[in-house]
């Protein structure tokens, strides 16, 4: 017998196992609304996308049910069920009938042309800021470096003093890792990079486009109500790729304003006398929470409601000390700080590769996005840079290259400063 | 399939025991060079792009080139064509000495051209200032005709390794397509040089 | 089998000579043409004019180089074939990167903007 | 008869010049067999084992990446490390076990499909399979170095791979490596279009070529078509790495984007050159196992053949983020779509051959129909990305990752698993168990979906690919898990897959000839295949011909007497000669690549001039490669010729005949 029965099927069961593994997948439906869900779009780009995503989909899934069910139909149908038949006289031997290939190709180039159309319409679409609304658009430029994104505002002047004669200048708005966007209004977001290729990719509002060294791209997108949305860098760009994360904030117009005024000013400065006047730091007993590598960065209160918890976040703290805010002020200069990152109002902070901190305090994270800006946080970041990102430039360009070492009462201070910057 | 062609006459355009008829080796230097279009034409593309958006403060090309030695190269690339043509057309009556001579003659020109090359490269560096690192006109041209470069030195290489076989009296009528599959190349690299010549210099110009 | 096949082998020393002759009037002819090209890029015509002409006359060389110098003439249409497959390939391919490249969507950066120190300067 | 004795250009009663003799192997067992051969079964074999080796290698390394990500915040792999792996995890599967896998079969299945008694080169054969491997160790090397293994994504992206952002020698092995996989390639792929075109058995028209054959036609165009692009690609780079070139350099004009569009030049027909094969292969057990001719096979064909020039139309779709501007943006989602209409047409082809056949479901028919299926989801959301729009929110994410592994597992993997079980019995004479072979296809089918099918919905939630780590609050632990879970039962399924074929190998049941009841040539062989494959050359009546034979037995009985006379009459079967040669090009080729890609740069202060290590180590290789190119060619292609005794065994005194001229 050439053909012997397999001792038993392995199929029987395996089918049961099909279904069950099934109906674990169905489940997924159940978590398709995560902070980066495209299946929520907040903005008439990702809609756009979505919907043609959904065109596709209805499109391809009616094809695969006519011809899955054609093919399980014939599988079953045609299968040979006993040794007899196996070895009965082979079936007719045809060839082929142009008719049906002919048919069936018509039909193919048919579904395509209904997927091409909102194809088209949807490539000039999210190309570009539509016509009606490009005079009002407002602008943004984004910056990927290894592994933060820095935001400017080129039309917003911002308060500052020129670095050459200490006299007060104007510099457009700078921020890092968090970009305030008005909500109801397109924004036209250029796309730069100083390294590598980076991608901006916020779901909710927009799929991504790259940031391409010497190449001038850009994207729009428009938050339909304020709110706080997730985004992160979607093209590899070396080791801290994964925590290379940022968040859009969307504001009303009124809150937009008045962010905007406050973050023209130049960085606060908590003055001595409205304190306790003492000129020493008090002592800190802070212990600081200690964190795995690659533990969460963020806690559960935040997650309730981001956007009031950005709000909060743009309050001064109470019990601020300032005598220690002014010793974390003279070390950020000492400890080379301020060779890479910009404060205005502060001495000689004017570095340009690490993000901008004049108003990192009023932010809701720190280290690209990565981590919730809170004294841990803050601890855990600037204690040891490199468990958090490897491969960061304030590790190796900063800490490595200059020997610095942090004490603990020195990192008190810093944090203390960094967190008084609202 | 028996053959009754005389049994001394070879065509060379014919291979009887072939599905097509024609030589495997033809069809694999036929393949091969295909395959070569894709490789010079990217690399050409590549010299193209960078020439369409030059970026500022780089140097013309037209301060660099000098279109009289390489229309004198072009010229004697195009004449090492023939000669190789010639050489094919010999061994393939049996005409060994006539072969000789034609390669011997192909050798020098593609030696001259490669002469040419290695002056205008010491030229262009050392006097024009334009070097393979110092700017993109300088990465792209210098690996586009450093290339073709490269590839008329393999073919003058084996050339001359064809030159000294046929010494050993081994080389006849009969192997004629190794011959003819070293001068399909060896035009090749001429052809090569006609499209760079338009496109890299001589657009240059206009 | 070879009935078929041109020319036929039989003509001997005189086909030797006629295709010696093809030849030596083919290269000729590149070099008449290579001259041409010479004067061309200096005619005061309009740029796209010239750049056609070049384009066609460049053309009309290789085309002479292939068919005649590396036999395709003569040969079975299937070397022509397996060719052109990769020479009409290569040029669509370059005509379509160069009109990628040509596109106002890929015009570079002005340099300046692309390219700060890759390290912090005058860090004590 | 002439024809079919090779002996071209040698009229009868005329001896061939004498050759220069040099040293010929004859061993024909041990190591030094294997590494002169240029039997195309034997380097078929040696492909197939090094793609099935590197699977391991890739699996593993599949395997730790998904241990990283089961859990949210995990640190069983550091980031550095996490790079490494799915660099490494693409590079090795793309070009180490699908296309070797690939070309086994090539090497195996096409000349006997053709009728043919080898390739058309057997030495060039050889020096592919050699070179191959070097490539596979040079990128390899970075596991046993400091330098670490490449770590900038399959793709290479540019200007992170330039020495400004990626200073080490792994970019180098990299870039190295990849070069060498595409000259072998290409050699192949030379060898494999000449074989098809020119050593056909009389009657093998075009149009009678069995699929496979036709679809390795196909991907060798597209290989020698497509990898000249990434070898332009990766000179530039090389340059860029070696000498400070600008193409890259953004600071002198360079352009990083071009990279992306040489590479996904070469890298769409890629694509094809994966999945071709695949296609090829089932193409063959559809028919065997429905004991049906294939439906629509001129249809199959060319929409084969349209695939493959389509492919080299569409390479932006890659870029749709890159910024292409509108038109090109259109224009190139347009032309992607268009390349569906030839794939459905293949499926519906598939289909119409199940259709009134005789299904007989064993373990090789298993994988094909399980690959229908597979594929059939992988095409769909390949649409899906071909809605350009859409494909911003997909591009770079996790349903980019569902997508190509539905492609290429469901898809290419799925293919060979196939083919591997149905060719099995040829190759080696024994079968695999039904119960185990099925075991593994259910282990396979299960493990595959559970780990793939998630990713969809996990990239449509955000995440990214190339990530080592993400959060708990974004949605993707479940996905992430499930995935996980199904990976190691996929493992599993590879496992018991393997294992069986080892065993099997040893200790299987023996199968008669055609134990399929198959339809093409290849089967009319008595199995194992002898060295010399056919007794005598076989001439080709029908698309299908060994099921033509099967079937006028006593007419082919008669006609393959007489050729075998006749063929025994000019003087026996030609063999060609084995080679050491190709071998040895191959290691100067290594010392070479290890000179320009490991070597570290002198310290000028040492060595001052010209020379140092790196210079040396290369030219030396250089050197070593040239010796046995020029040894190579004065060596010529003759062979030898055999005679059989009538159960098909080597006379013995033949073995080691005499001189016979080359072709």
């Amino acid at each position: 017998m050439r053909f012997p029965n397999p001792p038993t099927r392995p199929g029987r069961w395996a089918l049961a196992a099909a279904a069950l593994a099934g109906s674990c997948l169905l489940s997924g439906c159940f978590w398709l609304d995560g902070p980066q869900s495209t299946f929520d779009p907040n903005g008439p780009v990702a809609r756009a996308q979505l919907d043609l995503f959904y065109v596709t989909c209805w499109v391809t899934l009616a094809i695969f049910v006519l011809v899955g069910s054609t093919l399980a139909y014939a599988m079953i149908r045609f299968r040979a069920r006993s040794d007899a038949d196996t070895h009965a006289e082979p079936p007719e031997q045809h060839h082929g009938n142009p008719l049906v290939e002919v048919s069936l190709i018509a039909a193919s180039v048919f579904s395509l042309v209904i997927i091409a159309i909102p194809t088209l319409k949807g490539v000039w679409f999210s190309y570009d800021v539509p016509e009606a609304e490009r005079a009002g658009a407002y602008e943004v430029t984004a910056t990927g470096y290894q592994w933060w994104f820095k935001f400017d505002y080129p039309n917003e002047a911002a308060q500052t003093t020129d670095a050459a004669t200490g006299k007060p200048a104007s510099a457009h708005l700078t921020t890092g890792n968090e970009l305030v966007i008005p909500a109801g209004r397109a924004v036209h977001v250029s796309l730069r990079t100083v390294d590598v290729i980076h991608s901006f990719w916020v779901p909710k509002l927009a799929g991504k486009v790259d940031m391409v060294p010497n190449r001038g791209n850009s994207l729009w997108i428009k938050a339909d109500n304020p709110g706080y949305f997730w985004g992160q860098c979607a093209e590899y760009c070396g080791e801290s790729h994964a925590v290379m994360r940022f968040r859009v904030i969307a504001l009303g117009p009124r809150e937009f304003n008045d962010w905007l005024n406050s973050q023209m000013a130049p960085a606060r400065s908590v003055p001595a006398a409205a304190s306790t006047g003492a000129a020493i730091p008090k002592a800190q007993f802070v212990a600081y929470r200690e964190f795995r590598r690659n533990e969460a960065g963020y806690t559960d209160r935040f997650d309730v409601s981001p956007l009031e918890a950005w709000r909060r976040q743009q309050v001064p703290n109470s019990g601020e000390d300032p005598a220690l805010i002014a010793k974390g002020r003279e070390l950020f200069g000492a400890k080379t700080c301020s060779s890479c990152h910009t404060i205005r109002g502060v001495d000689g902070a004017v570095g340009v590769q690490g993000p901008e901190l004049t108003h990192v305090g009023a932010r809701t994270t720190i280290a690209g996005g990565l981590l919730e800006n809170n004294r841990d946080e803050l601890h855990r970041w600037i204690h040891a840079p490199n468990e958090v990102k490897p491969g960061n430039k304030m590790w190796v360009n900063g800490y490595l290259l200059n020997n610095i070492r942090l004490t603990p009462a020195d990192e008190d201070a810093l944090i203390a400063f960094l967190e008084s910057l609202k | 399939m028996s053959s009754d062609a005389p049994a001394a006459t070879i065509d060379h355009h014919f291979d009887p025991t072939t599905s097509t008829g024609i030589p495997n080796k033809k069809i694999l230097m036929w393949a091969f060079l295909a395959s070569d279009c894709m490789f010079f034409g990217c690399l050409i593309s590549t010299h193209l792009i960078y020439r369409l958006h030059p970026p500022p403060g780089t140097l013309a090309p037209r301060q660099v080139f000098s279109i009289e030695l390489t229309s004198f190269s072009t010229f004697i690339l195009l004449m090492s064509s023939l000669m190789m043509a010639l050489a094919v057309n010999a061994i393939q009556k049996g005409n060994l000495k006539s072969m000789r001579w034609s390669l011997l003659t192909t050798i020098f020109f593609g030696c001259i051209f490669l002469g040419c090359q290695v002056y205008e490269f010491r030229n262009f560096v050392f006097e024009k200032h334009l070097t393979i690192t110092n700017s993109i006109l300088g990465s792209t041209f210098f690996t586009l005709t450093g290339t073709h470069g490269l590839h008329v030195l393999v073919g003058v290489i084996w050339l001359t390794g064809m030159l000294l076989y046929s010494f050993t009296g081994r080389l006849t009528e009969r192997q004629a397509i190794d011959v003819e599959s070293m001068g399909l190349y060896w035009h090749f690299v001429d052809i090569v040089w006609i499209v760079i010549f338009t496109a890299v210099y001589l657009l240059e110009y206009i | 089998m070879s009935a078929s096949a041109t020319p036929a082998p039989a003509q001997g020393h005189e086909l030797e000579q006629s295709m010696f002759w093809i030849f030596v009037q083919i290269a000729m002819l590149l070099a008449v043409i290579t001259g041409l090209e010479l004067v061309t890029v200096y005619l005061p015509f309009m740029k796209w004019i010239l750049v056609s002409v070049l384009v066609v006359l460049s053309t009309v060389k290789f085309m002479f180089v292939i068919f005649y110098f590396m036999h395709l003439r003569w040969d079975r249409a299937f070397c022509t074939i397996v060719f052109f497959i990769g020479l009409v390939l290569a040029a669509g391919t370059m005509w379509a990167l160069l009109k990628l490249f040509g596109a106002d969507a890929s015009r570079p950066l002005p340099v300046t903007l692309a390219h700060p120190p890759a390290i912090a300067p005058g860090i004590a | 008869m002439e024809a079919i004795a090779k002996s071209d250009f040698v009229p009868k009663g005329e001896q061939a010049a004498k050759p220069l003799v040099l040293w010929r192997p004859m061993a024909k067992a041990g190591v030094l067999s294997w590494l002169t051969t240029v039997d195309h079964k034997r380097i078929g074999f040696l492909y197939g084992i090094s793609g099935l080796f590197f699977l391991l290698v890739g699996g593993v390394e599949a395997l730790l990446i998904r241990v990283q990500l089961a859990v949210p915040n995990n640190t069983f792999l550091t980031s550095a490390q996490y790079s490494e792996m799915f660099t490494m995890h693409g590079t090795t599967m793309i070009f180490l076990v699908v296309m070797p896998i690939g070309a086994a079969f090539f090497n195996f299945v096409m000349p006997l499909q053709i009728g043919a008694r080898d390739v058309a080169f057997p030495r060039l054969n050889a020096f592919s399979f050699w070179t191959f491997l070097v490539g596979a160790i040079i990128v390899n090397l970075g596991w046993f170095m400091k330098a670490g293994a490449p770590d900038a994504g399959w793709v290479g992206y540019t200007p992170l791979t330039t020495r400004t952002f990626t200073p080490t020698h792994a970019i180098d092995m990299w870039v190295m490596g990849l070069q060498l996989l595409g000259v072998a390639s290409i050699a192949a792929a030379l060898n494999f279009i000449v074989t098809i075109i020119n050593l056909r058995a009389p009657g093998m028209t075009m149009m009678r070529l069995p699929v496979f054959t036709w679809m390795t036609l196909f991907t060798s165009f597209l290989i020698i078509l497509s990898f000249p692009a990434i070898t332009i690609a990766l000179i530039e780079l090389m340059m860029d790495r070696l000498f400070g070139t600008n193409f890259f350099e953004v600071s002198n004009g360079g352009l990083p984007i071009l990279w992306q569009h040489l590479f996904w030049i070469f890298g769409h027909p890629e694509v094809y050159i994966l999945i071709l094969p695949a296609m090829g292969i089932i193409s063959e057990i559809l028919p065997t196992f429905s004991r049906k001719p294939l439906f629509g096979y001129p249809i199959v064909v060319f929409s084969g053949a349209s695939i493959g020039l389509l492919g080299f139309g569409v390479w932006s779709h890659h870029m749709f983020t890159s910024g292409l501007g509108t038109v090109a943006t259109a224009a190139f989602a347009l032309m992607t779509m268009a390349i569906a209409v030839p794939t459905g047409v293949k499926i519906f082809n598939w289909i119409g051959t199940l259709w009134g056949g005789h299904l007989s479901m064993r373990t090789p028919m298993m994988f094909a129909l399980g690959f229908l299926w597979m594929f059939m989801i992988g095409g769909f959301s390949g649409v899906m990305h071909a809605a350009a729009p859409a494909d911003l929110q997909q591009h770079g994410s996790y349903f980019i990752v569902a997508h190509f592994h539905y492609v290429l597992i469901g898809g290419s993997l799925f293919a060979l698993l196939a083919g591997i079980q149905y060719w099995f019995p040829l190759m080696f004479g024994r079968r695999v168990s039904e119960f185990w072979g099925k075991m593994s296809f259910w282990l396979v089918f299960i493990g595959f979906n559970a780990t793939f099918f998630p990713m969809h919905f996990l990239g449509l939630e955000g995440m990214p690919r190339r990530t080592y780590t993400y959060d708990g609050n974004m949605g993707w632990n479940l996905g992430n898990l499930i995935s996980s879970v199904g990976a190691f039962i996929l493992a599993a399924g590879v496992g018991v897959y393997l294992v069986t074929i080892v065993y099997t190998y040893f200790r299987g049941a023996r199968t008669t000839r055609d134990p399929w009841d198959a339809r093409t040539l290849e089967w009319s062989l008595q199995n194992p295949v002898p060295e010399y494959n056919f007794r005598a050359i076989p001439t080709v009546h029908a698309r299908d011909g060994w099921w033509y034979e099967k079937r006028h037995s006593a007419e082919i009985e008669r006609e393959a007497g007489e050729h075998a006379k006749a063929e025994d009459a000019h003087g026996g079967i030609h063999m060609p000669f084995q080679s050491i040669y190709p071998f040895l090009a191959s290691v100067g080729i290594l010392v070479g690549a290890i000179g320009t890609a490991v070597v570290d740069r002198a310290d000028p202060a040492l060595y001052p001039g010209f020379w140092g290590p790196k210079i040396a180590v290369t030219l030396a290789g250089g050197a070593i490669m040239f010796v046995s190119v020029v040894l190579w060619s004065l060596e010529g292609c003759e062979g030898y010729h055999i005679h059989l005794n009538d159960d098909g065994s080597v006379k013995g005194d033949d073995a080691r005949g005499g001189y016979a001229a080359g072709h």
